[in-house]
């Protein structure tokens, strides 16, 4: 398997703050991650850093060989990373087919009948397409959400991040989005995904690190690290003592 | 079961306005044969100026850059043509294309200091390099300096044969101006930069991660705007004949009224800036006598639309009758048996 | 010789820009509001104080005890009346209502001044002179530089050390939570507002003993005051001084060396400055 | 029972052009302290922004001790005996610490709170009284937040996701303080995400879910199996 992204000793912090601390791992072509931690851990700092939105203050982050450390949240999307957004981030005047467009034509490079042709296809499988002419604005938190997804896979990407993109679902939606989730997955497409639905997470991914104050502090099989004392006592505030 | 399904990009009501735009550009291509010298005259001016508040609109209301220093780009064209017609020996026609080339140039250079500054900001810098521009044209002895020069006959003689037919080409040299510009917007809009620029206005976070690379596009408008101003600008002057410093950069007739046109029309719109310049016209036809209070009324029914309809007069009625003659966005349309 | 002059004199004249300045930092400090209007208000200053001193027969500089209050409350009503409602995200509302402003207030002055270039008489203060070594410097430059120090300084404090400049400093950093402090931030927006106009009011009348003054002046008063706030540094008062005084001694060098640059001195200054040090000199905040 | 001190009465609220709240009724009764859950995006904190005055809503939809103050402006509330604690903190960074609980005295109300008692409560803050509200931990910046809204002496006090960042230790040592704050007769909204520490401070729960209470109860009797299907829609 090669390596897809690899963060070395990655830092930030906003004055006395620390969203990152000597930040490191890496991802496998495929593989999907998944992100444990608090609020306020830095887990979607993490991903800001990935996509570029954030410049970190020290290491490294290699995607798909590259050294992408310096280069601009566009450029990197252009090169395969897509994001979800925790709070979605629509363009709130524009369709929710325009909203895919944007996506399809500029970070996937696509052009005419064939970026129409995949945002079609990925509204219908995010569920979308019978809301595709109405304006994002309008839309319910869980439409927003599916939108989120939905721009996300019309930039094709290699990488998908997901931020907290099952927060707030009911059951039946939660499955449904799992079992999309778990399709892009078998397409190949690297996955991180952040969620505090934890029984959506251990469904798909493979492998769980956990996040606090910037630092990773547990990485491995996911029922394991679900298991471990340490976890328990930071992520569900179950007190060791108690 | 895409088969169902197909994108549409255009509406009744743009191809019924698309046909009566036709007709009425046909009538307008005409006008030198019915229409008296004065009404030319004026027309001619309408036509520069609905160019300049399209360009304004495109800058400010689609790429979030409000410039209040357009008027540098305006007097630069205005000044190329004098000087390369008056010192290179270039005909008129060639010296506009070229004016515009130049325009473009310096605003590279200049793109690279002001984008330094953020909104309002930006605004009161883009105004110092008119000033600048205003300055450095003061200086040079060959155009007049400070009190300016006049374009001289033989040059306007070559560009036709006799007044009527001068004034005609200066007319439908307006004319095509305004509708290459209003073309060109359109156009750039519905393209795949468009779609970027529509989406950078509505959220720059979410453009950046989608791979819009925020300043390049801003910059690449920036440029192609002030190249177009500045053949504008060479036109304004064309029809003037007589250049100074002072006229070619003033702030209040290049960007104060293009910026009031666009407002009470609509920003953000194609159509707003042709609602504007009717309206700031009709104002201006009737109201002229009235010397500066005229230009109190204008400034007051500019903060007025900016304040109770800030979506401007074209805002208003796409909201009410849900109305779009230039249609920019995509429909996704099912077809019954689905 | 001539060099050290122009330094000198164009330090003092830095201290008038400083005041064209002060009002604009103070504003934009306190809600990011970039008034095109301003130059425009301190030529209505002048005016004011022109009308004052004709009417009542006394010297400029007492006009000041009519002007400084009036331009106080025109500020504030005008912040509480028009330009509270063009506070938001956009930054065209603002920005499009003060231009009109713009065009309203120089037309009205036009109407009712006509544009004839107009002088306020400050007798013999305008001769006046002190020698220094070689130089021989105007009483009035150094009294203008004087007032400028002692208008900054009394901002600074008013910003730092009064319940006052912390409801704006509060406001300035995040207005929701400000007013869940009890703080009425259109009022408090309308206090800076007219904070800045009493400035203003000393600006125009300084400006108007110094020099003569026409209403379509405004445009490059409100140039000069904004190349000082940048040059200086976004939101940082003593750095506003610090601009006025480089855009002075830019212009009265440029106007040594050949008189037709004396404003394109200033302008090159804040451009060089804008490219090598984009946030100004001495940046407080970021915009 | 007394009349609530604060009530809602079918708050319909938007976020934007978005509804986030359809017709929630919620009453809070003096001296009391409720809990309000729910998952991310269920209008928690756009409640919140309502009762503040933050959000303009109907007059009729939010009462405070019989007056209706759906549209009253965020500083009349405030000077009502209405404070909150905002997610996230929220200090004025360019005020000292010091300055940042003195502009929470500037609503002028009667009461036991002054510099010295909330000093006394955070003897931290008084070491810092000088430093820049940016330089201290999430923690004490939690403390300087809480002190700011008690100077106002407010009859309740709103916590938003008051645990939001902060280590656990700081989370137990600030909860460890609430009852000391809350007593004497002030009442508390506490809207969190850990669910176990809001109902252990509480005495009613309310739960929200996409935008509706989906929970009303007593915080004691109230089972995990109600909290889980009124949390996530569970069927």
């Amino acid at each position: 398997m090669t390596q897809i992204l690899q963060l070395d000793a990655v830092s930030k912090a906003f004055g006395a703050v620390t969203v990152a601390d000597d930040l490191s791992y890496g991802l496998e072509e495929g593989e999907a991650l998944g992100v444990l931690g608090p609020n306020g851990a830095g887990k979607t700092s993490m991903f800001n850093l990935i996509t570029g939105t954030l410049k970190p203050d020290a290491g490294r982050i290699t995607f798909a060989g590259d050294d992408i450390t310096a280069l601009g949240a566009a450029r990197r999307s252009r090169s395969g990373i897509a994001r979800s957004f925790q709070v979605p981030q629509p363009f709130t005047h524009m369709t929710v087919f325009e909203n895919a467009m944007v996506a399809a034509t500029q970070s996937a490079g696509l052009a005419g009948r064939e970026a129409e042709r995949l945002c079609i296809e990925v509204l219908d499988q995010t569920e979308l397409l019978d809301k595709a002419n109405d304006r994002a604005g309008g839309l319910t938190l869980l439409n927003r959400k599916r939108l989120e997804l939905t721009r996300a896979l019309c930039a094709k990407p290699r990488l998908l991040l997901l931020d907290e993109i099952a927060g707030g679902l009911t059951e039946a939606e939660c499955t449904a989005l799992i079992a999309t989730i778990k399709s892009i997955h078998a397409s190949g497409v690297s996955i991180i995904w952040i969620e505090h639905v934890v029984h959506a997470l251990m469904a798909v991914v493979e492998r769980l690190i956990v996040i606090d104050f910037g630092r990773k502090i547990a990485e491995g099989e996911p029922k394991a690290i679900m298991d471990s004392p340490e976890v328990q006592e930071i992520y569900l505030g179950i007190e060791a003592d108690a | 079961m895409s088969t169902d399904i197909r994108i549409s990009r255009t509406s009744n009501a743009a191809k019924v306005a698309a046909v009566l735009g036709a007709l009425i550009v046909v009538i307008l291509i005409a006008a030198p044969y019915w229409a008296g010298r004065a009404d030319l005259r004026l027309m001619g001016e309408i036509f520069l100026y609905l160019a300049l508040a399209s360009l304004w609109n495109l800058l400010a209301g689609y790429a979030g850059l409000v410039s209040v220093g357009q008027q540098a780009y305006v007097g630069f064209g205005g000044y190329m043509l004098f000087a390369l017609t008056i010192f290179s020996g270039l005909p008129p026609l060639v010296a506009i294309a070229l004016a515009g080339l130049l325009g473009a140039l310096i605003s590279i250079p200049v793109a690279a200091l002001i984008f330094r500054l953020r909104g309002a900001y930006f605004a009161i810098g883009t105004w110092v390099m008119a000033e600048v521009f205003r300055l450095v044209f003061a200086q040079v002895s060959a155009l007049g300096g400070g009190s300016g020069t006049s374009l001289p006959t033989d040059i306007v003689r070559s560009m036709a044969d006799g007044r009527s037919a001068r004034e005609a080409l200066s007319y439908w040299l307006a004319l095509g101006a305004a509708l290459i510009v209003v073309t060109a917007v359109y156009l750039l809009l519905r393209s795949r930069k468009g779609l970027a620029l529509t989406a950078i206005r509505d959220n720059e976070l979410a453009s950046a991660s989608l791979g819009i690379d925020i300043w390049r596009t801003k910059f690449f408008v920036y440029v192609v705007t002030s190249g177009l101003t500045a053949i504008v600008g060479a036109l304004i002057f064309l029809q003037k004949l007589r250049i100074s410093p002072d006229a070619a950069f003033s702030v209040n007739d290049w960007t104060a009224f293009v910026i009031f046109i666009v407002v009470i029309g609509g920003i953000g719109t194609i159509e707003g800036p042709i609602i504007g310049t009717i309206v700031f016209f009709l104002l201006r036809e009737t109201l002229a006598d009235l010397g500066t209070i005229y230009l109190m009324v204008l400034g007051l029914v500019a903060i007025v639309v900016m304040l109770k309809a800030p979506q401007g007069v074209w805002g208003f009625i796409r909201h009410r009758f849900d109305l779009q003659l230039f249609p920019l966005g995509y429909r996704v349309e099912r077809s019954k048996d689905s | 010789m001539d060099f050290v002059n122009a330094l000198v004199q164009g330090t003092l004249l830095g201290g008038l820009y400083a005041l064209f300045a002060a009002g604009l930092s103070l504003i934009f400090g306190v809600m990011r509001l970039v008034n095109i209007a301003h130059g425009d208000l301190i030529v209505l200053a002048a005016y004011l104080g022109l009308t004052t001193t004709v009417a009542l027969g006394v010297h400029p500089l007492v006009a000041l005890i009519v002007v400084v209050p009036a331009m106080a409350g025109i500020g504030y009503v005008l912040q509480r009346a028009v330009l509270n409602h063009t506070l938001g995200d956009d930054i065209l509302p603002p920005l499009l209502v003060t231009f009109g402003l713009s065009v309203i207030i120089q037309n009205a002055l036009l109407e009712g001044y006509s544009a004839d270039p107009q002088k306020m008489d400050a007798g013999a203060l305008e001769t006046a002179s002190v020698a220094l070594g070689p130089l021989s410097l105007g009483v009035l430059p150094l009294l203008t530089f004087a007032i400028a120090v002692a208008v900054i300084a009394g901002l600074q404090w008013c910003f730092y050390r009064t319940p006052l400049g912390r409801a704006f400093r509060a406001t300035s950093d995040n207005q929701d939570i400000a007013q869940l402090m009890g703080l009425n931030k259109r009022h408090v927006f309308g206090l800076a507002m007219a904070l800045a106009l009493a400035v203003t009011a000393v600006a125009g009348i300084l400006l108007g003993i110094r020099t003569s003054f026409d209403p379509s002046v405004g445009g490059g008063r409100l140039i000069f005051g904004f190349e000082a706030v940048i040059i200086g540094g976004l939101g940082n008062l003593w750095g506003t001084l610090v601009g006025g005084v480089i855009l002075g001694v830019a212009q009265t060098v440029g106007a040594t060396i050949n008189p037709g640059w004396q404003l394109l001195a200033g302008h090159i200054a804040f451009l060089v400055i804008l490219a090598v040090r984009p946030n100004g000199l001495f940046p407080r905040i970021s915009a | 029972m007394p009349d609530p001190i604060l009530k809602l009465n079918g708050l319909d609220a938007f976020y934007g052009d978005f509804q986030a709240l359809y017709g929630v009724e919620l009453s809070v009764h003096e001296g009391e302290v409720l809990a309000i859950i729910g998952a991310n995006g269920a209008g928690k904190t756009t409640m919140l922004r309502s009762i503040s005055g933050l959000i303009t809503n109907d007059a009729a939809q939010i009462s405070y001790r019989g007056q209706q103050i759906g549209n009253a402006r965020p500083d009349v509330v405030a000077q009502m005996g209405l404070a909150m604690v905002p997610e996230g903190r929220q200090l004025f960074p360019s005020l000292s610490v010091e300055e940042n609980l003195m502009i929470g005295g500037r609503v002028n109300r009667k009461g036991p709170w002054n510099l010295r008692r909330v000093y006394d409560l955070f003897p931290i803050l008084e070491e810092r009284r000088a430093q820049a509200s940016t330089s201290l931990s999430g923690g004490q910046q939690q403390m300087v937040a809480i002190g700011r809204a008690l100077m106002s002496n407010p009859d309740l006090i709103m916590f938003d996701e008051i645990s939001l960042g902060l280590a656990p230790v700081i989370i137990r040592d600030i909860y460890k303080a609430l009852p000391g704050i809350v007593g004497g007769g002030m009442s508390a909204v506490i809207v969190e995400q850990d669910i176990t520490k809001a109902l252990a401070v509480s005495s009613r729960v309310y739960c929200l879910q996409e935008g509706r209470v989906s929970l009303e109860g007593r915080s004691d009797t109230v089972s995990r199996d109600e909290i889980a299907r009124a949390y996530f829609g569970v069927e």
